[in-house]
């Protein structure tokens, strides 16, 4: 999924200090289930903004609304009868749900509540680790299933380098490093020849460094 | 008349089976020239070729290249050090030209510190390639004569290909087999990580030995003068990769106030002699850190002056 | 000028912090009438928003009275909510309130802090004066 | 078999819990009380350890007086027993009536009284600053005068305790044990009195500190912390001067002494109830040497038909009193089919109030002293929307009588501390057919004023318009038991389960049955442990109905009394069982140490060790000259902050055992207290007289211990003497802590451990063997360290409530749970991951969270933590806790 992280409420304040009404969108996807965007956090934040204008004396009036999901445009449409009554809104998606609805409704002030951060999973309650960095071409398989592309702090894709240390990054020690892991993996499953294979340089032309991505499926597209 | 790979001073001195002994140079914050020259004249005639860094620990220093050239005009060999964190692959092919054109002729590829330990952690980092592509990369444009891509260099760089080992970093059983997959990338000479337990390093040159590397390539062993205790328990729990024993440090406290400096030194010479006499080791990698004045007394007492010429 | 007497939430375990309670009023403390207390079967039920709710309907505080760690009935009902709390006061920092303002609270069986730690913090409180 | 009703004599706490047992075992009890009331001695009590005692007991009262099964008769005399087991007959006095009842069994729970100390001139008890410590404890109760000198009425500067006043002395009063219940209640007095007024100095005199029970040792340091003053001295004489008294000793150095308190408390012993020893004369039943009922292992006298439980067969606490009760009802349930007064009724169907007006019933429960609260009550509750406000005694039977009167729909329950009444409001709505979670309840506490009272009630009333609790469910009873752990205490409660009739699976980790018992020859008073063990482990192996699972581990556990779903993995495989009850007995180990040698020389021993050795070797100490036991190894110090009860009594019964092996070997005992608490005295007295030497050490002062020329050299420092004494010695054996088996059986039954990782004992208190979730039994080493016999009475009492639940036909479930609504989850495994209980799963089925409501114990941490707001606990809504602040701050 999609992991994201909620903006320091100030920042969101900041950004919308000018306006009277807001109306705080939620998305059931991603969002809800890394606890940053769902029903739940859009009433947080809701309830948050109308303390804080409060204590500033200045008054504001906030809508709450939770959509299915932002990426998808019908449901953005579900928007339609209400987003008049307000100036601006304020979306807990992911990037693409404020772009979805800036897009729909050109007239309206669109704020991002949060930061999107990667693509991961949950490790454990309230943990997230990033797996994957989208880089269009999957490598993984040479790795003992581990992509050294997303967890290694260079992207090394020969072997660990010599910042290797207890098993963890020289970045940080919260940081595994996964080289470690992926050299103990295939050394235990007898692979030495293949981490001693040289692996060539990477093409990032598949990763954003081509340029932004679009995708068309011509067996589904119209 | 032996075949030369770039024919810098350092790869003559070893094919001429001398023990070679190489310094190194940081290149200053600025563009302190004098600095660098005064640098220079501690290293002259004590080492045969000198390590110039690339923004070493991530931090903004004078260019490595740059700094090279510095140090050709002073009559020394300089080793041209490049980190993967900072160039991507066209820069760096560019710029290897561009010390090739300058005659520089050795070249050490590294994966480089993280960025998030230097002067600029905020910066966004590269990693187009690896330490070992780079291997590969710049033998390809030496051997081969060809880019990355495959298309024809015209008049490719000659480059002495240096690589770093690191023996003490984790996971060790898998160090001897990284050196392996720097050499079969295309390294002709190896400069470790400063050593300062030799009892693991032993060990690591046994294996290196018994898989026969060293007949494939030169390992200049790296030695680092301990300045104080406070540097060795810096050194010790600091700097990723490093392993100081205890003894080590006990030795340096047990020399008494004001005295840990010598001890620190005669500890490296001491440890230059064993060195010497280790099978698989070609030289040593003098690597003393803002402290290049004392290279010349280490040099000496550990009898590898004068320094040889070969021709 | 009239006294500033804080108007607080305070929500309790019904279990543990009731046996404080008993020694509060053994101890014949008394609690002032503008504490309002809310009983709930474990504190691990309360949320972050009702935590955030009552400073919104005009609260100056909000605290929460519940068992030591090691003896929540629910094993972790109060670990949870001491969580929620921590992170109710970041969002009260940010919007320029003071995060004293929203404590959490072990109480212990045999110690008659119930009431204690409420005079404690209606004096805190009154220290800072009115939120609005 | 025999088939009859059961008389229960004597009504204090042993007499209530025996007849509340029985009965609900099936059987019609007479419960026969010569006072007024039922309740014993404890309605004198201030506290009982650690928290108040009223509303506890009274549940208890209330459940006996309403019980259609308990007969109970107050003052009420038992005039003559005539007849034999099966078929006695009794005759009874009641105010000078006589009356005649039939009864298969006899149940002695006579209790005790206090020994009275006006026989010791000394003591000078007829001053009226010198009180026994139940006249003071009268003092203390809550709504009384507070605490002053008699004599004058002035608040007291120095108050000291006298302990061993009737015990532990055979010179003058005849009681050579001790009470084992004196140490703590002087450390709870003196501690109260702290806590009411922290200026007055108080000290205790004693000889040993018994802080040998479970939590206790924490309360004695936490006493020490607040100042209570311990003096370790024998006080024989109380000086009067004026209002004040003197008290001269010397110290252990041989210091003289004096001070003058303001009020002396001699801690009196325990005597068996004069009353209930006449009566088992007069039943020829056998008395001991101290004049207390005679009984077996199972509560059992003499005569075959009559049984005795609690202080009148040795000194006792409560929690122990309970055990034996609730033991001696398994007994009895071995020996006589029940017979029931009346079956029991079925309650109504549960009814659908969902169109139901609400109608809300608002009773109250106070303690008679409080007259204020309830002219508060009556005030405050004039106005408001209720159909009936009443006061009430008999909880359960006045709030259902006046719901059928009144037709009320929902209850406000208020008192002073609602949640150790909640099972009865519950089962009062129940038996009116309704829900039984539709109830609120206010705490009566800490409310000074009308406006907070009311404020209260209001808010109780609009949370039952606005939430109702989800329907409840009946879910029949799995009739079956599982026991985790093979010792002893689990064998013996595998055992009484099965016989009663129900299937039993018995799990032990290792690859054999009986645990530590099989190395512990006897118990202090002589029973053949061994031998026991086998007969159990035997008794086990031919049964049809238990099923052994040796090497076998519990992975994980869901579920209430009445239904578990347990994992269990045996040789790698996973074995999933249904019970509806599970006994945990997983036991504990001697700590291990590397102080004193142990390790080094072979001629240290630990504990566990020598009771080994001793067992396969008794040979070896015929030539042993000279043997140390150092007491507390490791064991009451920051480490291991209590005490291992049995260490004391084990090593003055293993020196005597080793004088009988070689008369003439030196031993000497090195402690920091003798804690052979009850009756385990006599053998403390007992190896003084044959010569075994008690040094005592402090922790800032331990004994040394070195090895030289294949001796051992003990050097210690003797208090007496004032000076280090050096001990030859052959053998040492080091007593350390017994740290229980229950770091991860607690965390996969989601039950609590206290501070020292023993299972902690139910809330809702008086149920010394519960654990804190209803059907799971805590018993043995793993609840407390205790010997042999105790571990017996606590699988027995275990038993016996298991057997309660078994023969239950269903459970009622529901109400105060969770929900989910499968239209809004997201299937995100939050509730998975944050359910304390592990009961949430994924049903792929629905394509949604589950939470078997069954298995949900209502805590709601899932509701917190669901970030789809997909779970939903009606009984504590959203809207309502969101609305509580609107609604309480209205101006």
């Amino acid at each position: 999924m999609i992991v994201a992280e909620q903006k320091p409420i100030n920042e969101i304040l900041d950004m919308i200090k000018d306006l009277k009404k807001v109306l705080v969108v939620g998305c059931k996807g991603c969002v809800t289930v890394c606890n940053v965007g769902g029903e739940k956090e859009v009433s947080i934040l809701a309830t948050s903004i109308r303390i804080a204008r409060k204590k500033q004396k200045k008054e504001v009036e906030v809508g709450e609304k939770v959509l299915e999901r932002q990426c998808d445009p019908e449901y953005i449409e579900e928007l339609k009868d209400i987003i008049d009554d307000y100036e601006g809104v304020i979306s807990l998606a992911c990037g693409v749900g404020p772009q979805f609805i800036a897009e729909r409704f050109p007239e309206k002030l669109v704020f991002p509540a949060v930061n999107t951060k990667f693509i991961g999973g949950a490790i454990e309650h309230g943990v997230w680790a990033e797996r994957c960095a989208g880089c269009g071409e999957c490598v993984i398989h040479y790795y003992g299933g581990m992509c050294p592309i997303a967890r290694c702090s260079k992207s090394l894709m020969n072997g660990p380098c010599g910042g290797s240390n207890h098993g963890k990054c020289e970045v940080s020690p919260e940081i595994d490093c996964i080289w470690d892991k992926i050299v103990r993996k295939l050394m235990a499953q007898g692979r030495l020849d293949d981490l001693l294979k040289i692996r060539p340089p990477k093409s990032w032309l598949t990763a954003r460094d081509g340029g932004p991505r679009k995708m068309v499926r011509e067996e589904l597209a119209k | 008349m032996t075949e030369y790979k770039s024919g810098s001073n350092l790869e003559k001195v070893l094919k001429a089976g001398h023990f070679a002994v190489t310094g190194e140079c940081g290149p200053p914050r600025g563009a302190n020239v004098e600095l660098v020259r005064k640098k220079a004249q501690y290293l002259k005639g004590y080492v045969d070729a000198v390590n110039v860094t690339d923004n070493q620990t991530a931090v903004v220093r004078l260019s490595s290249w740059a700094t090279c050239l510095i140090l050709k005009q002073e009559g020394l060999d300089p080793t041209f050090q490049m980190v993967c964190r900072d160039r991507n692959r066209l820069a760096m092919q560019s710029d290897i030209l561009g010390v090739a054109a300058h005659g520089i002729k050795n070249m050490l590829c590294l994966s480089g510190d993280h960025q998030t330990f230097g002067d600029h952690p905020e910066a966004k980092n590269v990693y187009d390639i690896d330490s070992i592509q780079l291997i590969s990369m710049v033998k390809k444009m030496r051997d081969e004569g060809k880019f990355l891509n495959g298309e024809p260099i015209d008049v490719p760089p000659k480059l002495f290909i240096g690589a770093a080992c690191n023996p003490f970093a984790e996971p060790y059983e898998f160090r001897v087999y990284r050196l392996a997959k720097k050499i079969n990338a295309g390294a002709d000479f190896i400069q470790t990580q400063c050593i300062f337990n030799m009892k693991r390093f032993r060990e690591f040159m046994k294996r290196v030995v018994d898989m026969g590397l060293h007949e494939r390539c030169y390992i200049l062993a790296g030695i680092t003068p301990l300045k104080s205790v406070g540097m060795a328990r810096y050194m010790a729990t600091k700097v990723p990769g490093m392993d100081v024993p205890e003894e080590i440090i006990k030795r340096l406290k047990g020399a008494g106030k004001g005295k840990a400096a010598e001890e620190g030194i005669k500890i490296a010479v001491e440890q230059i002699q064993e060195l010497k006499e280790m099978e698989g080791i070609a030289g040593i990698h003098l690597m003393a850190i803002e402290w290049e004045e004392r290279v010349p007394e280490i040099v000496k007492a550990a009898g590898l002056y004068p320094r040889p010429k070969v021709d | 000028m009239q006294e500033f007497r804080p108007k607080i939430i305070a929500f309790y375990c019904s279990n543990c912090a009731s046996s404080a309670a008993d020694v509060s009023e053994r101890m014949k403390q008394k609690i002032s009438e503008n504490v309002k207390i809310v009983p709930v079967p474990c504190t691990g039920r309360i949320e972050i928003l009702h935590l955030l709710k009552p400073f919104e309907k005009g609260a100056d505080a909000v605290c929460v009275l519940g068992c030591q760690e090691d003896s929540c009935q629910y094993i972790r009902g109060i670990i949870q909510v001491k969580k929620r709390v921590e992170h109710v006061k970041k969002i009260l920092e940010k919007i320029g309130i003071e995060p004293e303002r929203i404590e959490v609270f072990s109480l212990s069986a045999s110690k008659g802090d119930f009431v204690d730690v409420i005079n404690k913090m209606i004096d805190k409180v009154k220290n800072l004066g009115p939120i609005y | 078999m025999q088939k009859g009703k059961i008389l229960v004599i004597g009504g204090g706490i042993s007499g209530i819990e025996a007849s509340l047992q029985l009965s609900s075992l099936g059987y019609g009890v007479y419960l026969v009380e010569r006072s007024g009331d039922l309740g014993g001695k404890i309605p004198d009590l201030h506290r009982i350890y650690p928290i108040c005692s009223c509303c506890k007991l009274n549940t208890k009262v209330f459940s006996c007086k309403q019980d259609p099964n308990i007969k109970v008769m107050l003052n009420t005399e038992v005039e003559s027993i005539e007849g034999e087991f099966g078929k006695f007959e009794v005759t009874l006095k009641e105010d000078g009536n006589f009356s005649k009842i039939n009864v298969a069994g006899i149940v002695i729970s006579g209790g005790f009284e206090p020994f009275d100390p006006s026989v010791y001139e000394n003591y000078a008890y007829s001053h009226p600053n010198v009180l026994t410590s139940l006249e003071y404890e009268k003092m203390q109760k809550p709504f009384s005068e507070g605490i002053k000198r008699p004599s004058d009425g002035k608040v007291p500067e120095r108050i000291a305790w006298i302990q061993c006043v009737g015990s532990r002395d055979i010179n003058r009063c005849d009681a050579p044990y001790c009470s084992s219940v004196c140490c703590m209640y002087a450390l709870k007095e003196a501690l109260n009195t702290k806590e009411i007024n922290e200026k007055i100095d108080t000290a205790i005199f004693y000889m040993d500190m018994r802080a040998h029970g479970k939590g206790f040792e924490r309360y004695m340091n936490d006493a020490l912390e607040k100042g209570v003053r311990l003096v370790r001295c024998r006080i024989h004489t109380v000086e009067p001067n004026g209002d004040r008294l003197i008290l001269r000793y010397v110290d252990e150095k041989g210091e003289p002494y004096k001070e003058e308190f303001d009020l002396v408390v001699l801690s009196v012993g325990l005597r068996p109830s004069k009353e209930t020893v006449e009566i088992a004369k007069k039943l020829n039943l056998e008395l001991d040497e101290a004049g207390f009922i005679k009984t077996d292992l199972f509560g059992r006298t003499n005569v075959s038909g009559i049984f005795a439980c609690g202080s009148v067969c040795g000194p006792c606490d409560i929690n122990q009193a309970i055990v034996q009760a609730d033991s001696v009802a398994l007994t009895v349930s071995s020996l006589i089919e029940p017979e029931p007064f009346s079956s029991p009724e079925r309650p109504p169907e549960i009814r659908d109030i969902k169109d139901e007006e609400p109608k809300i019933l608002f009773a109250y429960h106070i303690c008679p002293e409080m007259k204020e609260a309830e002219e508060r009550i009556e005030r405050v509750t004039k106005d408001l929307d209720l159909v009936k406000v009443l006061k009430v005694e008999d909880i359960k039977g006045e709030i259902s009588s006046s719901i059928k009167e009144t037709s009320a729909n929902r209850v406000i329950f208020a008192s002073c501390t609602p949640s150790v009444h909640k099972k009865t409001v519950e089962e009062a709505l129940r038996s009116c057919g309704l829900n039984p979670y539709l109830y609120e309840t206010v705490d009566l506490r800490l409310i000074e004023t009308d406006e907070q009272l009311k404020e209260r009630i209001l808010y109780a009333i609009y949370r039952l318009k606005k939430d109702l609790p989800l329907p409840v469910t009946e879910i029949p009873v799995e009739k079956h038991a599982l026991v985790i752990g093979g010792g002893l205490s689990g064998l013996e409660a595998a055992v009484n389960i099965s016989e009663a009739g129900y299937p039993v699976t018995i799990v032990e980790k290792t690859g054999r049955l009986g645990g530590h018992a099989l190395y512990v020859k006897e118990t202090w008073d002589g029973m053949d442990i061994k031998g026991y063990v086998r007969e159990l482990i035997s008794k086990l192996e031919k049964s049809e109905r238990v099923n052994i699972m040796l090497n076998t581990e519990v992975e994980r556990s869901i579920g209430t009394a009445g239904r578990f779903l347990t994992t269990l993995v045996q040789d790698g495989k996973r074995i999933q069982i249904r019970h509806a009850v599970t006994v945990i007995a997983t036991g504990g180990e001697v700590a291990r140490t590397d102080e004193y040698l142990y390790g080094k020389s072979d001629k240290v021993y630990l504990w566990s060790e020598l009771s080994k050795k001793l067992l396969e070797e008794p040979e070896f100490f015929k030539s042993i000259k000279s043997a140390v036991f150092i007491q507390c190894v490791g064991s009451r110090d920051k480490d291991h902050p209590y005490c291992s009860n049995i260490c004391c009594s084990f090593s003055v019964k293993t020196a005597l055992e080793l004088k009988k092996l070689n008369p003439d070997m030196d031993i000497y005992i090195i402690n920091r207290d003798i804690r052979t608490f009850g009756m385990k005295e006599i053998l403390y007295r007992e190896a003084r007289k044959s010569g075994i030497v008690f040094i005592r050490y402090d922790l800032e002062r331990r004994p040394k211990v070195e090895e030289k020329d294949g001796k051992l050299n003990i050097t210690v420092f003797d208090p007496i003497l004032q000076r280090d004494i050096l001990i030859e010695a052959d053998l040492l054996s080091l007593q350390t802590a017994i740290e229980p088996n229950t770091n991860e059986i607690s965390e996969i039954f989601g039950i609590a451990v206290d501070q020292d990782g023993f299972f902690r004992e139910s809330p809702e208190k008086m149920k010394p063997v519960d654990s804190t979730k209803e059907g799971i039994f805590v018993i043995g080493i793993a609840n407390y360290p205790k010997d042999a016999k105790e571990c017996i009475e606590q699988a027995r009492a275990a038993s016996s409530r298991a057997i309660s639940i078994l023969k239950k036909e269903s459970i009622v479930k529901g109400g105060a749970v969770a929900e989910v609504d499968p239209g809004k989850c997201a299937v995100c495994c939050t509730c998975v991951r944050t359910c304390p209980f592990h009961v949430p799963y994924i049903d792929h089925s629905r394509g949604a969270a589950y939470i078997d409501p069954a298995l949900c114990v209502g805590c709601g941490i899932c509701v917190a933590e669901c970030p789809g707001k997909a779970i939903k606990m009606p009984y504590l809504s959203d809207q309502m806790l969101l609305q509580t602040a609107e609604i309480l701050l209205k101006e």
